[in-house]
């Protein structure tokens, strides 16, 4: 067993109203210094020793992430 | 099939004043308003820049995407002025309805407990309700019968009510409950809760829509109209 | 930090490297890298490239220009090059392009549209306030109040996009009646796709029902009708269209136009981004060939991303404008952007316009005067304002929390002048940008195929004639995507929101009260047979209509206007244009008929996979009005015992 | 300057039915070997330096999150 992390954000160049709206919200909550916020995904996966890096790349790609408008990390970490 | 409750306008309801929050991204703020009238009292509009209620005498957080929602529903909104005046009078007492949207801002701001999350079915759904009625002593609520079955519509994308075990076995116990979905949930709520009240039964958060069913040309029934009198009623004997 | 007891990311937190160094664990693959894409063009580099000005294009009469990339034909650049006097900018290069586009254009559909006026007599003008040509057409219902509607057509980025590409075109025709004045009230979306059972169709179905659901609940706007049909020949070309219904009082209708020399330009709602620039990066990646920093452009996606709550607020801002007499003019940003905005409110006023694109809040670093001019980031909207309201204007903007910003005036010279970095980058008559482009006369044959057709006809088919035949048969249309419950798609949709929605689903048509005092309504219902107009393009446009103005009538309503969205294969195919043509003169000779004019639509060309086009498909929308909505007739019968059921017509 | 990471998850005990969503579908294309999926979000701020630990966690516990349903993590990250 082995804890797979997948972040999915949205591309750069890719209108973000959600992070956007943080962002608008923070100073007028009186937190000044936020630049720049970003919202995307983060999916946590109990992936089997079996499945490889390719396959989870595939169900990134695939099913998690929607590569048009997003890009994607798969990350194994230690659980 | 319209529920056991009386219409009949709550005499002397003209001079009661009813808030009605109107947050960017707000939509029932004018069928909540709409409603109000209806029901025979006065309704004020309060902005969410305001940092005062002006005075009214009880206020609606309607429904919608305030700020869009896009973080989670409800949780920018609870930072307002507005949201700031309105926990410190509800807190002294001020009766208070939240509406959808308005229910997620209220669970937000700590008014009631409990969290409302994405729908089980994972999409939005609109359609007409069947509840029933299982407090008849808030504030809100006074004007049905026990146990009355109402058809009022449901519209959200996140209207699951959640809370620990601990909140939801203290809500059951205090009869806090104020509707609970019947025939279908339409969201995947925890023992079928479509609406709570606070400890006084002042402040209450409902999923369903009172104020799309006030009249049948327009909704499904005039099953939410009571709301509205019943806290009229209150209001008039205070 | 964390409030987890358990925190499952400590492992990772402590190695305090970032997802992009990929350092922390194994990584297995990496889609684009997070946050490495260069949005950074040209202007940042700092190399002092020259921009191409119209000096610069003067002086370098020889420089090749990529307008075969950019959908131009030969003969199209040669015409620029004639009315100029001299070889386009690059930034005049990409307004024209876009606006010289079958979309923006029409090109190939003019000669065939204006059938539609040529058979509108005064008699059905009389209730018409505007009519094509108009961002949307508007009618009087009485009592003061006029009613204004459009259908639009969004396909194309439907598929590439379903969620994204379906809710950009809520978005983009709410712009448009916004643009008339009106508070929109309702929309409607009828809706092609392939096969129910094609897995490319469990993509972009709920896709586009989410997109449509997610960006119009987000606006607050009832949702009233529509269709759904499912065919092969919408396969990889499914169709989304969207209908928006709007209200005015009859005396604040605003037209788009630029008037008054020293009125400023407003530009107003999301700021500028890289969004949908599609074509025109070429632009940038031709001229900065082999340069490095040209390289991130190339990539982008021409995928518009919806901001619903950004619109909301929008038009909240914008009925507030109008509501105190800020707006001389106004005009909404769809496709071709600020390109489209400037040249249409500067042909429609009488003077010329100055817009210096340096005042433009972009939310990329680094885009050229040509993506400035041709990005179709959403929400934005752009006024004519006179100087002395300036200021009232802003501040109404600011309690919206609307980014506002001058970006031109209203001049007394001739020409579109658009200037950046102090440069003159445009220097245009606006109406050859914005309604003298290419018109076609575009080969037009009746396919032999359509005899074949003809003749399988009703007495020719084989029919259920047995018991066993007609149970079969029965079952198979029950069994039919095309005759199944709508309630899937429907009940994402909010149909209560402003409480003014007398009649919805599964209603035959939409029915919405305008007047809460006198009870005035309106009622609207699209519909289009498409295998009908297959057969027959002439009969089944007809068809289209009638049966729409029949839904109409069915409610109690009385239809009294008419709105289409022509969806076709390409206007290259002479068999297509003559589909196309039939088309038109079916649905214009029904209206003609039926006594209602036509006050405005959408035509989408080229929908089709390789060479095959899709069914031809007229959708055909119309608004009726009823003078008290208490009086609407709701579907379906059995209500009470003893209700007699006649049969009309026959 | 600073990149901030916010990782904010479902409360082990909430139902997360877009994740449940998730591990269902994976074995109906083909991807096996996946026992458990959990969907939540993560944010990216631009942070300036005068931004503290302090502030972060504040605007983690009572903006980005909500505490009654989901945990949350705050890491700096060089950028
Ligand atoms: N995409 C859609 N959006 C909104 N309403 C829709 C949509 N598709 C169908 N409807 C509504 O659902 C109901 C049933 O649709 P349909 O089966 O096409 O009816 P009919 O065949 O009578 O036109 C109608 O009220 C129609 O307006």
């Amino acid at each position: 067993m082995a804890r797979v992390v997948v972040d999915v954000m949205p591309k750069q160049e890719i209108l973000d109203p959600q992070g956007q709206a943080v962002a608008g919200a923070l100073p007028r909550l009186g937190f000044d210094g936020i630049s720049e916020v970003r919202q995307g995904k983060r999916f946590e996966l109990e992936v089997a020793d079996s499945v490889d890096d390719e396959t989870l790349a595939k169900i990134a790609e695939t099913m998690l992430a929607n590569p048009v408008i997003e890009d994607w990390t798969v990350r194994r970490v230690d659980s | 099939m319209s529920a056991p409750v009386t219409t009949e306008t709550t005499t002397g309801a003209a001079g009661a004043r009813i808030g009605i929050i109107t947050f960017p991204g707000t939509l029932d703020d004018v069928d909540a308003q709409r409603a109000v009238r209806r029901a025979g009292a006065q309704a004020v509009a309060l902005w969410h820049g305001d940092d005062d209620l002006h005075g009214v005498d009880a206020v609606i957080v309607p429904g919608g995407f305030s700020y869009g929602d896009y973080l989670r529903c409800g949780a920018i909104a609870k930072f307002s002025p507005v949201m700031t005046a309105l926990v410190e009078a509800a807190n002294r007492g001020l009766p208070v309805l939240g509406v959808c949207n308005g229910f997620q801002v209220l669970c937000e701001s700590g008014l009631l407990p409990g969290a409302l999350t994405r729908n089980a079915g994972l999409h939005y759904v609109c359609r007409d309700q069947w509840l029933t009625m299982e407090n008849t002593t808030s504030l809100w609520t006074t004007r049905y019968e026990p146990g009355a079955e109402l058809l009022i519509p449901v519209k959200h994308g996140e209207g699951s009510y959640m809370a620990d075990k601990a909140t939801l076995d203290e809500l059951e116990g205090e009869g806090r409950v104020l509707l609970r979905y019947v025939e279908g949930n339409p969201n995947g709520s925890a023992r079928d809760i479509a609406g709570i009240t606070d400890a006084r039964g002042r402040v209450a958060g409902l999923m369903p829509h009172p104020e799309h069913a006030i009249d049948p040309l327009t909704g499904p029934t005039d099953d939410g109209l009571g709301m509205f009198l019943s806290a009229l009623d209150a209001l008039v004997a205070a | 930090m964390s409030n987890n007891p358990q925190d499952p990311q400590t492992s990772v937190a402590a190695s305090g490297s970032s997802v992009e160094a990929a350092t922390d664990g194994p990584t297995a693959e990496t889609g684009t890298e997070l946050g490495t894409v260069d949005t950074g063009g040209r202007g940042t580099d700092g190399d002092g490239a020259p921009t191409d000005s119209v000096e610069h294009a003067r002086n370098t009469p020889d420089t090749a220009q990529p307008y075969l990339e950019l959908g131009l034909k030969e003969d199209e650049y040669a015409r620029i090059c004639e009315i100029l006097g001299r070889r386009p900018t690059e930034a005049e290069l990409a307004m024209y392009s876009v606006m010289w586009s079958e979309h923006c254009s029409y090109k190939s559909s003019k000669v065939h549209l204006k059938y539609f006026g040529d058979t509108t007599t005064p008699e059905m003008r009389q209730k018409m306030l505007a009519g094509i040509g108009e961002n949307a057409g508007v009618v009087d219902i009485g009592d003061g109040w006029a009613v204004t509607f459009k259908l639009e057509s969004h396909n194309h980025p439907s598929y590439v996009e379903p969620h994204e590409g379906a809710a950009t075109g809520v978005g983009g025709i709410v712009r448009d009646i916004m643009a008339m004045g009106a508070r929109p009230v309702a929309v409607a979306d009828p809706l092609r796709f392939g096969p129910a059972e094609a897995p490319d169709t469990a993509r972009v179905l709920p896709g586009v029902v989410g997109g449509i659901g997610g960006y119009g609940n987000c606006l607050g706007l009832p949702n009233i009708g529509g269709e759904v049909v499912f065919d092969d020949s919408y396969a990889s070309n499914p169709l989304v269209n969207a209908m928006c219904i709007g209200v005015l009082k009859s005396e604040d209708l605003h037209l788009a136009h630029a008037s008054g020399a020293g009125n400023k330009l407003v530009l107003f709602g999301a700021r500028t981004g890289l969004d949908g620039i599609g074509g025109v990066s070429v632009l940038a990646s031709e001229t900065f060939e082999g340069d490095e920093s040209g390289t991130g452009r190339k990539k982008l996606p021409s995928v518009q991303v919806g901001d619903p709550f950004t619109e909301k607020v929008l038009i909240e801002c914008c009925l507030e404008l109008y509501r105190s007499g800020l707006v001389v003019g106004i005009q909404d940003l769809g496709g071709a952007g600020l390109s489209c905005a400037t040249s249409e409110l500067a042909s429609a006023g009488d003077g010329g316009m100055r817009v210096d694109l340096d005042e433009v809040p972009l939310r990329a670093q680094g885009m050229t005067p040509a993506e400035i001019l041709s990005s179709e980031s959403q929400e934005r909207m752009c006024a004519v304002v006179q100087p002395s309201d300036v200021d009232a204007f802003m501040k109404v903007c600011a309690k919206w929390d609307v980014t506002a910003t001058v970006i031109g005036e209203v001049t007394d010279g001739d020409n579109l002048e658009v200037y950046a970095g102090g440069e003159l980058v445009v220097d245009v008559p606006p109406r050859t940008v914005a309604h003298e482009g290419p018109v076609y006369e575009r080969p037009v044959e009746r396919p032999g195929e359509q005899d074949l057709i003809a003749a399988d006809n009703p007495n020719t088919l084989s029919r259920p004639s047995t018991s066993d035949e007609l149970r079969a048969t029965m079952l198979r249309m029950a069994a039919s995507p095309n005759l199944a419950s709508r309630d899937w798609v429907t009940s994402q949709y909010d149909r209560y929101v402003r409480g003014n929605t007398v009649l919805a689903q599964p209603s035959d048509s939409g029915v919405l009260r305008v007047d809460e005092d006198s009870g005035r309504g309106i009622a609207v219902a699209t519909d289009c047979n498409a295998r009908y107009t297959r057969l027959d393009p002439y009969r089944g446009a007809r068809l289209a209509l009638a049966e729409a103005y029949r839904n109409v009538a069915v409610t109690g309503a009385t239809p009294m206007a008419v709105t289409n969205c022509l969806n076709f294969g390409s206007p290259e195919d002479p068999g297509v244009m003559w589909q196309f043509q039939q088309a038109v003169r079916g649905l214009a000779d029904g209206c003609a008929e039926l006594g209602i004019p036509v006050t405005g639509g959408n035509v989408s060309f080229y929908n089709q996979t390789g060479t095959k086009p899709i069914l031809p498909t007229p959708v055909v929308g119309v608004l009726g009005t009823i003078d008290d909505v208490t009086r609407r007739i709701p579907t379906g019968i059995g209500e009470e015992d003893g209700e007699t059921l006649l049969l009309l017509g026959n």
